[in-house]
């Protein structure tokens, strides 16, 4: 899609630009340093962690916190602090990448199907609004089952086919309203291909909007992944946070009182959840300038 | 001699919805008109909202297709064009529209609009022609190239970007040139300035302009010709002065006297008759479409849609009272 | 005004996403290499079951039409559906599926109705209010608190909530019991019993309740301010009305008919957490069935469970759907 | 002398920014009296729009009322409880807002938002049928009385617009504001409109403040013309005598400015943009673009004064 050096640069000013309004946005900066904070902490400790987080039995099992196992150890003999730096860094891993797969598809078919229409936009509408309606948790249990052991690249893959929809039918409509606007008629006259002006006036429009959902595909990706290790169905002989859950759920953790085992991952969910929804509140700010300040 | 573009009984039908009673709207009838290649004219096209002028633009810029009738550019449809020969379309055939904020992409600076055309039509060999290029352009609608080009849409101020617009026209230099509403958007005290520049625009590069408006005292300053549409036909057509001075169609008569003059000695005389016809019942009408609000209908007008008919050189009407 | 087209439109769309939903149930169990049953005997073979050879195999195979060719086998199983036959389950063979869904589903409804209404409308209401005073030059204080409060609970994942509930009110403070749905040493029909059904409901109602609230809150919030800024709204402030009569007709009206679409399309988000919050507290109801059945790896079950649910889903969206044109005179004009 | 029915004195309008305050309404005065009809004339962003919602308060944050009074009958309307002002809204002065394709209420019928204003001023003149009531009223403005059942978006954008103006009429106001009533209007409908109300006016011996950019329109229908530049009234005379002999610059380069059939002529434009009102030329605000500037239009401000009877002006010319 890049013709020439000067778009090139063109598209290099224009992030240089962006990454401006995001430090001056308080609310995207804070929620990116929190989520990058997490990350890198953890996979900074898990490189030197002295534990493993899944052998068992290398460490007395049922610990209470000490210094040397701040977290304790769980039933069979691991290091829970290091399951938690494990398994967020994995966590992590599994929706955003669950994210981008879910992003790209959705932009890709919205932009095409919305700015072409014609009967593929109307078979790409369709199926959208199937998978809007299907509860997907109940597809997801029965494709997890069907799969069995699934590796990591593939739970991401069937995260994101069932996160792709919402995001795809917002995508068309602005695509649809979008493609009305004066602009994308002038660029026509200029003599534009049709993926030039998506690519060079549609899309760069609608980039405030496209990372709020980015936000939000992420982020019920991770819920979704984190739901179904929980029940049991998930990557097998890796630790991720929804795992760790699942074993505090067998050995009835929230029931014993083991805080110190089902806490820290719960909170760790949380504070990506609500950090992921702060950066798309800063985000609609952009988008909306009106809304500032009105909160 | 081939017309350099014509319309040939262009009509536009949009479909309403309803799946079992399909309705329909026929924004535009069997409107025919042309450009002669030496006709350098300004041709003004007016009506209300929902008269279909602004479906006419669409359809001339190629936006959509007519649903039946053709537009011929060169003696070609346009529709039975390659896809190369687009390009060469749209190169000569330009516009400029109502609201030149809506036109320019807010993430973009000028310097974007100017140079997308110069890349695509390759108006310039060099980076450095280029920009020489824009800066001559906007020199010619009063605007300074260092002032502008890198700055954003929305620290212009209207008229300045309706000159950026204007600028793009010279820069591409089309042989035609469409000003759907240019100035409906500007201040009174300062729609006169964008109208010269059309004017200047026009005659100085040999340009025709089909001016598209409901404004027709605007349009009256600066057009040779008028066609006045009615709920998509043509009412009366032809020279604007004559038409101003002496309207024939009893829907001209009511629009030139519903225009105020800017002198309080010279109001209005009578009273308009107000009827509102519903979109979707629009399409029931056989006759003349505006014989409901007629204070001269015959019974033939309920009954039969007039035709277009000669008065005298360069005057068309669609009346009865006039067959 | 009901357009012919938007209900002809809608139960088309309705149907297709049923037929998806069979393709995908029909197909994804057989994806598996190997007979389904096969792979069953080898895992009861493991845990030191036996239940015979070859045999039993094919007796099996034959009562699941697994012998049969591929279209053969989706005519007969749409013919089983259109019954009301899902099948028998393998694990607790040879109960029928249908019956074990009858079952469970009460169950399930009962929490998933009650917790849906509590939070929609009071999500709803509480969003409508905190978007009101975004009128003031000034918005009070209570507005941001309860921002924070509802954003925070709506970015909470359902089951997160209901393990803390689970170690609040079971472990640190035990007025609630754990896992079940009823205490079954109790005798059925008497007031202890309903007493117990409700205490045992109430957590995973509450999980389910308090995160909705906080998505139907911001939603609800959002959509007040969006209408705050409309033109009927300054007109009716112009008129000089009482404020009650603008909240009530010009600004509630307006806002809460959009929400009743978005609660269509949040049907199946929901029952997808409500299945989770089931499994994590135990409650017997489709969730915990779904959730057994895969782990004993019971297709027949899997399969059944999965159709009622997105049936149940796909079937409440369409007649909510259908119901809006009637609400608002909007839908149809254009 | 008879108090005039509304009057304002020395009202001031900003908008909160993050820097200086946008001065949308700087200072202005002005009256209008029983019966008349006064226009008040500007062209985009001048404060015109911002000055008829502050009449009657009805601006909102982040506009603020820096200062000044509007008196309705000798009452200053700012200094009564939200609840008194309430009840002087609609019954007494009605306000008509510029956009009225959205203004009104999608989800009502049309009746319920006659009855409904009806109800809270306790207008008890419509007699035992308040149906017919609202048929009549909207018989005057030239709609059938089945109007009355339907919902907005069953009608086209004039007939919202006539549905407001005789919603106005329906509880007999002394004075009616309306903020460019018919500018989004066709020709042929904003002239029916205008007759309309003007009509309504004569039979109710209502006053109007008509607020419009089109200089033209407005000779169509007013008494009076207030002409408004700058978040300043620069010049207030009766139609005829503006016509004849316009006093302030500004006032002259905009008649000049609009095209008419009389001349097959590009008319002559005001050189020059309107200033921005966060940092309004010092002195005349009009300075910067006045042909006939002197020096001290450049530091000093002309006062707003009555230099002859019924002439008003804000210019150094004729101080």
């Amino acid at each position: 899609m890049l013709k020439s050096l000067s778009s090139t640069r063109d598209l290099l000013s224009s992030i240089l630009r962006g990454l401006k309004v995001i430090r001056q946005e308080r609310k995207i900066f804070v929620g990116l340093c929190i989520i990058a904070g997490i990350y890198l902490v953890s996979q900074l400790v898990s490189l030197i962690s002295p534990y493993h987080p899944m052998t068992m039995g290398n460490v007395a099992p049922n610990l209470p916190p000490s210094w040397k196992h701040p977290l304790g150890t769980d039933p069979m003999g691991r290091d829970i602090l290091t399951q938690l730096f494990f398994g967020t860094v994995l966590s992590m891993q599994i929706g955003f990448m669950a994210g981008v797969i879910a992003f790209a598809s959705s932009l890709t078919l919205a932009m095409i199907g919305g700015y072409y229409g014609g009967y593929g936009d109307s078979i790409i509408n369709v199926f959208t609004e199937v998978f809007l309606t299907i509860p997907s948790l109940a597809v997801l249990i029965l494709v997890a089952a069907v799969v069995g052991k699934v590796e990591v690249p593939i739970m991401s893959v069937i995260l994101a086919i069932f996160s792709w929809a919402w995001a795809c039918k917002v995508f068309r409509s602005q695509m649809l309203s979008l493609k009305e606007r004066g602009f994308v008629k002038l660029a026509k006259l200029s003599g534009e291909s049709g993926i030039g002006i998506i690519a060079k006036e549609i899309i760069p429009s609608m980039l405030p909007f496209l990372g709020i959902w980015f936000a939000f595909i992420v982020s019920s990706a991770m819920m979704a992944e984190a739901g179904l290790e929980l029940i049991g169905l998930g990557p097998q002989h890796r630790v991720s946070l929804g795992i760790i859950l699942n074993w505090c759920m067998h050995f009835n953790a929230f029931t014993r009182g083991l805080v110190n085992w089902w806490l820290p991952p719960c909170i760790i969910l949380i504070t990506l959840f609500v950090s992921l929804f702060i950066i798309s509140m800063g985000l609609d700010e952009i988008g909306n300038p009106r809304l500032k300040g009105r909160r | 001699m081939v017309a350099i573009l014509e319309a040939k009984n262009m009509t536009k039908v949009f479909p309403l919805g309803g799946l079992m009673h399909k309705k329909y709207v026929t924004a535009v009838e069997n409107f025919s008109f042309q450009i002669q290649e030496d006709d350098r004219k300004v041709i003004t096209l007016a009506g209300e909202s929902g008269s279909g002028k602004t479906t006419i633009v669409n359809v001339l810029l190629g936006f959509i297709k007519p649903t039946y009738g053709e537009v011929l550019f060169q003696g070609k449809n346009i529709w039975k064009r390659k896809r190369s020969e687009w390009r060469s379309y749209r190169k000569e055939v330009q516009a400029i529209f109502q609201d030149p904020y809506e036109t320019l992409n807010p993430f973009h600076k000028i310097n974007h609009v100017l140079m997308q055309p110069i890349k695509n039509f390759k108006l310039a060999k060099s980076k450095s022609e280029a920009v020489k290029l824009a800066s001559e352009a906007l020199y010619s609608v009063g605007l300074d190239a260092n002032d502008v080009l890198d700055k954003y849409p929305h620290q212009l101020s209207g008229g300045q970007r309706q000159r950026v617009m204007l600028a793009r026209v010279f820069l591409i230099q089309p042989k035609i040139m469409l000003a759907d509403e240019p100035v409906s958007m500007i201040d009174v005290s300062l729609r006169a300035d964008i109208l010269k520049i059309v004017q200047k625009l026009q005659k100085e590069n040999n340009m025709s302009c089909l001016y598209i408006t409901h404004d027709l005292s605007n349009a009256y300053c600066i057009s040779d010709e008028i066609i006045i549409l009615y709920l998509g036909s043509v009412m009366e057509q032809g020279d604007f002065e004559s038409i101003v001075k002496n309207p024939e169609h009893p829907y001209v008569k009511t629009l030139i006297q519903s225009i105020s003059i800017p002198n309080p000695r010279a109001r209005w005389k009578g009273k308009v008759r107000l009827q509102d016809i519903e979109i979707a019942r629009l399409e029931t009408i056989v006759g003349c479409k505006f014989c409901n609000r007629c204070l001269e209908a015959m019974p033939i007008c309920g009954q039969k849609r007039p035709p277009l008919i000669e008065l005298e050189k360069d005057r068309k009407v669609a009346c009865h009272l006039y067959v | 005004m009901y357009t012919v087209k938007y209900f002809v439109r809608r139960i088309a769309m309705y149907v297709l996403t049923l037929f998806v939903a069979l393709a995908i149930n029909f197909i994804l169990p057989r994806l598996i290499p190997g007979n389904p049953i096969e792979a069953k005997m080898v895992q009861l073979f493991r845990q030191g079951v036996n239940l015979g050879g070859k045999e039993f195999v094919e007796k099996y195979s034959q009562l699941f039409n697994l012998d049969q060719p591929m279209h053969m086998q989706f005519l007969l199983y749409i013919n089983n559906l259109l019954h009301g036959n899902l099948g028998l389950s393998i694990t607790y063979f040879p109960s029928k599926v249908e019956e074990m869904i009858m079952t469970a589903i009460p169950w399930t409804i009962g929490l998933l109705a009650v917790a849906v209404i509590i939070s929609y409308s009071v999500g709803l209401i509480l969003g409508a209010l905190m978007g009101w005073t975004q009128r003031k030059e000034k918005p009070s204080k209570w507005a941001n608190v309860f921002f924070s409060l509802f954003m925070f609970l709506s970015q909470t994942p359902y089951y997160i909530l209901g393990i803390m509930l689970v170690y609040l009110l079971t472990y640190l403070l035990p007025l609630f019991p754990y896992g079940g749905g009823v205490d079954l040493a109790l005798i059925p029909g008497n007031i202890e019993y309903i007493i117990s059904i409700l205490k045992h409901a109430t957590l995973p109602a509450l999980s389910i309740v308090l995160v909705q609230l906080g998505g139907w809150a911001l939603e609800a919030r959002g959509l007040m301010v969006s209408v705050l800024g409309e033109d009927y709204l300054f007109l009716a402030k112009a008129k000089g009305l009482r404020e009650r009569n603008i909240f009530r007709r010009y600004a509630l009206k307006n806002m809460i008919l959009p929400s009743i679409t978005d609660l269509a399309i949040a049907l199946g988000t929901i029952t997808s957490g409500s299945i989770i919050t089931e499994i994590v507290f135990s409650y017997p109801g489709i969730g915990s069935l779904m959730y057994n059945a895969v782990r004993e790896l019971d297709y027949p079950l899997i399969q059944g469970v999965t159709l009622v649910v997105i049936f149940g889903v796909t079937t409440a969206a369409l007649l909510i759907d259908l119901l809006y044109p009637l609400l608002d005179p909007r839908v149809g004009e254009k | 002398m008879e108090t005039p029915l509304l009057e304002v004195q020395d009202l001031k309008i900003y908008y909160k920014t993050f820097g200086a305050p946008v001065r949308a309404v700087d200072g202005v005065s002005f009256t209008v009296r029983k019966k008349e009809t006064l226009g008040l004339a500007g062209e985009s962003a001048c404060g015109k729009s911002t000055l008829a919602m502050g009449l009657l308060k009805l601006i909102e944050p982040p506009a603020y009322i820096a200062g000044g009074k509007v008196l309705f009958r000798g009452n200053d309307l700012f200094s009564m409880s939200d609840e008194e002002l309430r009840k002087i809204r609609w019954r007494h002065v009605a306000f008509s807002p510029q956009s009225s394709m959205n203004a009104l209420n999608p989800v009502m019928k049309i009746y319920e938002q006659f009855s409904d204003a009806m109800q809270d001023h306790r207008f008890k003149n419509q007699g035992k049928n308040p149906q017919g009531y609202v048929s009549t009223l909207l018989k005057n403005v030239a709609l059938a009385p089945r109007i009355s059942k339907q919902y907005a978006c069953e009608l086209s954008g004039g007939m919202r617009q006539r549905v407001i103006i005789s919603m106005g009429m329906a509880l007999r106001p002394e004075l009616i504001i309306a903020d460019e009533p018919t500018s989004s209007l066709d020709v042929v409908v904003q002239r029916g409109v205008l007759e309309m109300l003007t009509e309504l006016k004569e039979e109710h011996a209502t006053s109007i403040l008509l607020v419009s950019h089109d200089i033209a329109t407005l000779f169509e229908v007013i008494d009076r013309l207030a002409i408004i530049y700058a978040g300043k009234i620069v010049e207030i005379q009766g139609v005829f005598d503006i016509y004849d002999e316009p006093l302030h610059p500004y006032t002259q380069g905009l008649i000049v400015s609009v095209p008419t059939f009389e001349r097959k002529e590009i008319p002559r434009s005001i050189p020059g943009l309107p200033p921005d009102l966060r940092d309004p030329p010092i002195g005349c605000r009009f300075h910067t673009r006045c042909p006939k500037v002197m020096e001290i239009c450049k530091h000093k401000e002309p006062e707003f004064k009555e230099i002859e009877p019924e002439k008003f002006v804000a210019c150094h010319i004729y101080l």
